[in-house]
């Protein structure tokens, strides 16, 4: 049994589990989950994690403009971020430009590739975070690579994808057999529902297990200190995203 | 001191840019000069090159809407929670502009490697992205100092000019953008800044130590024009916030030319008033 | 908000600092640690590699008189006004220590590289100098966007430390550095600044709009020690001026071993007395 | 006739009439001469010229530290600075490094190169200046070169030195001839004794004319509000350099 939640507080919870231990944090635009996850763990983290929220005032420290977060992830002094991708493949490519007709004239143009295409390079531990678990977005193969989840060897590449967490469930990226393993199928749904989903081939256990649910203690701390921190950069997010 | 001649009207800022002008502009949360841009898209400016620094939204995709764009450098164009650019969207559909993508942290190595005077800046990450197929521009060097280390290599971005609104500047026309460096890079990266302020003030802030340390000399300012509100309805950092329901509206109406047009005419008016 | 662990006794701030390390010190108009100097060569330290950003006098002379350095990498040793540096040239002449010629952009833009995480920095000028002929640790590259234009190369520079004295300090551990911007690119170039200040403060100056933009964010700072007058005999700017007298007294005094060790002892005196 | 004037006034008139037209000066350490040379210039060009001493705190108006300068220049934004040698050739190469000896153990060793290796390169007008005319400083070929006069072609060189100021006359030099030309003899000296002391071949024409002495006007600027003006950077050189 078990505290009534939001698919949303599942989804930070999850996310908090994978960023433990974590020195610095920094969440891009349009990243509330993860920066609500970044927050807790900050919370519980006795001080040793740093939290940098793209478009906070409050949650970032930064004071040599918008090159800094680049900067300190060049040098090692980031050490998780989020990435997601209209389109994610099997070999965690990610798409953030467009589908359908020739690039660049898209039938869908997205917004673009961001910091993806060095950030995927350099952040020791990326987490490919979308919440559309489809096989629109998880297809074969991306109509374009904003960031290739793996590179040749000689490529300078001290970071990449670690895991990737959907509204359905987490898996973990093996940079090595370029494939991605199910680690857990979210509470309320199945591994068919997984696969059926999913448009391209991934490892998985005899058993999969069900992801954990967050228990009452994270909830009362989501729904108290993190609530109105994660409000300042999202408001509308923060009215919606939690329970009670 | 008497008022530097850098400090001119809204009208006369937007004349010193030329059509086929290359112009960089900052992210949503910097400072948008959307007064100067709207005064852009009065004087019928065409054929820009804008450079996003790095990625941009409602200022693109007003002038790309309005036909002033040919070229778009970016690493993302965006409404943010708003959803995608619908005329950046259409035109790229069309074909009707050219976009360069790009990566961030390749816009602002680019912008430095001008700053200092050289011709390229190198940037780990990009290889193998499609990014660096489709762009001819870009390289791919030796590192020197380590044996089959390749790297990326850009060439300079020198803008004719960076367009941005910042918080004030005084009537030697130095210009204050706080902790907003990227501002900083970008003036001293292009030919000239053009910048809109919420207010003049008087004296010079270089003499003042509090506020130096945040100050953009006027030797980089070929001109700054007094804005109020300036960047709305896009927000200003410690000011005011972003225009919600005209946002929404935005998002929404921009979706088709007739739309697009009507929310123009809205965001024209108050200066076609002033200018009356 | 509680204090940092990072703020710490100058001692402790000293013993940060292991035998051989890399440190990089400012010029002497940017804020000389010389209170923690003393401090490190009290204790006894070893094999330094420093490195001027971009030149040096006093302090460097201090520590080479005292044996602590190995490689002095630098764009300029001088007493200014003063004359010569008598311990460098003396340990010059004398073989006793390896120096690295450099000039000052190239400090700069080296410790840049180290800032963004790239391999090297490219520089224009220094082509067909003797600095060239002597740096077989720097390259000369082609710039792959124009056809016979050759370009220097120059590594990364990562000092383990980077060593100098600010205004202030928050209980955070943020320090203020007001326009001397250097010592900001010092500490993101290092793997930690180690920082003297005038004063600690309460609060955190990033929440602070006139102060942010001059503030060092404590990520890059391993230890900060509170030191009175942390520059003397150096000036420290906007606060006290050099000591004249001194000056005069040491570039006469330390052309021998013996006035040197005097002068050293002059300047311990008060450290001394305050550590007993 | 004409007002009597130190020879520092004589050399601070010389040094301004280069600079005439520039727009952006600026002067490196230990350069009292060219810095009022400097600031004699800005205070005639009616707001055009900008005047940038280091080490100053009102002549600087640089906020992005101590690279700033060397930005600048390369972006083309700094029009004329000084340098000097302990060393100087025919060819114009200044070696600031040391000599006697075999580097880096020389016997004399000076500070070193600072920007000289840089800006001798990018900035249109670098006037060389040193007070001191011997044959110890004006060498048949100095031992190190700092940086040199003149480079290969196909070398990136937009600056490089224009002229050359002594306490005893004034200099040209021509890039494409690599050679000094005698331009004038300052007045109480004579072609023989800049002969007799410089190590080096140069140009003269058949007259050499004499430096133009400091004019009354010129002499109540520097003495009026020029004086003042230096003396926030360099006060013992206010106390002696002018005479009244």
């Amino acid at each position: 049994m078990g505290a009534e939640y939001t698919k949303k507080e599942l989804l930070i919870t999850v996310v908090a589990r994978l960023l433990q231990g974590c020195g610095h944090i920094a969440c891009g635009a349009s990243s509330p989950i993860p920066g609500a996850a970044a927050l807790l763990t900050r919370a519980r983290s006795n001080g040793r994690t740093r939290v940098t929220v793209l478009g906070s005032e409050k949650n970032n420290f930064f004071t040599n403009g918008g090159v800094e977060l680049f900067d300190i992830a060049g040098e090692g002094r980031l050490d998780a971020f989020f990435l997601g991708g209209g389109q994610i493949d099997g070999f965690a490519n990610i798409n953030l430009v467009g589908t359908g007709g020739t690039y660049p004239n898209n039938d869908v143009r997205w917004p673009g590739s961001f910091g993806s295409a060095y950030l995927y390079f350099v952040v020791p531990k990326v987490i490919l975070f979308r919440e559309e678990h489809t096989r629109r977005v998880f297809v074969p193969k991306v109509d374009f690579v904003s960031a290739p989840g793996v590179s040749e060897p000689g490529v300078y590449r001290p970071g990449g994808p670690k895991h990737l967490v959907t509204n359905l469930a987490l898996f973990d990226f093996d940079p090595k057999r370029i494939r991605f393993t199910l680690v857990s199928v979210h509470p309320g749904h199945t591994v068919e529902e997984v696969l059926d989903n999913t448009g391209f081939d991934f490892d998985r256990p005899a058993m999969v297990p069900v992801t954990p649910a967050p228990d009452a203690q994270t909830l009362a701390e989501l729904r108290g200190s993190i609530r109105p921190e994660i409000a300042e950069t999202y408001p509308r997010f923060a009215e919606t995203a939690f329970a009670a | 001191m008497s008022m530097s001649p850098t400090i001119m009207s809204l009208d006369a800022l937007a004349a010193l840019v030329p059509d086929g002008a290359k112009i960089a502009v900052p992210t949503d949360y910097s400072g948008i000069a959307m007064a100067a841009t709207l005064a852009l898209i009065r004087r019928g400016v065409r054929n820009l090159h804008l450079v996003s620094v790095p990625a941009t939204g409602l200022q693109a995709d007003l002038l790309i809407g309005a036909g002033c764009v040919a070229v778009m450098e970016t690493a993302g164009v965006t409404l943010g929670e708003y959803g995608g650019a619908p005329r950046f969207n259409e035109a790229l559909r069309k074909g009707q502009i050219k976009v360069l993508d790009a990566t961030c942290p390749a816009i602002h190595a680019a912008l430095q490697a001008s700053e200092k005077g050289v011709p390229f800046a190198t940037l780990r990450g990009i290889l193998g992205s499609d990014l660096l197929l489709n762009r001819p521009d870009w390289a791919v060097i030796d590192n020197p100092f380590q044996q089959g280390d390749k790297i990326v290599a850009l060439p300079a971005i020198r803008p004719d000019f960076a367009l941005f609104h910042a918080p004030m500047a005084d009537e030697a026309g130095n210009v204050w953008i706080g902790h907003r460096r990227e501002q900083m890079t970008m003036a001293h990266a292009s030919k000239a800044a053009i910048v809109t302020v919420e207010e003049l003030r008087p004296g010079n802030f270089l003499d003042d130590p509090l506020l130096a340390p945040g100050t953009i000399p006027s030797i980089y300012v070929g001109g700054v024009a007094e804005a109020r509100r300036g960047a709305a309805p896009i927000a200003m950092w410690g000011r005011y916030p972003i225009d919600d329901a005209f946002m929404r509206g935005y998002a929404e109406a921009a979706r088709t030319e007739a739309g697009f047009s009507r929310m123009l005419d809205l965001l024209m008016e108050p200066q076609k008033a002033a200018a009356e």
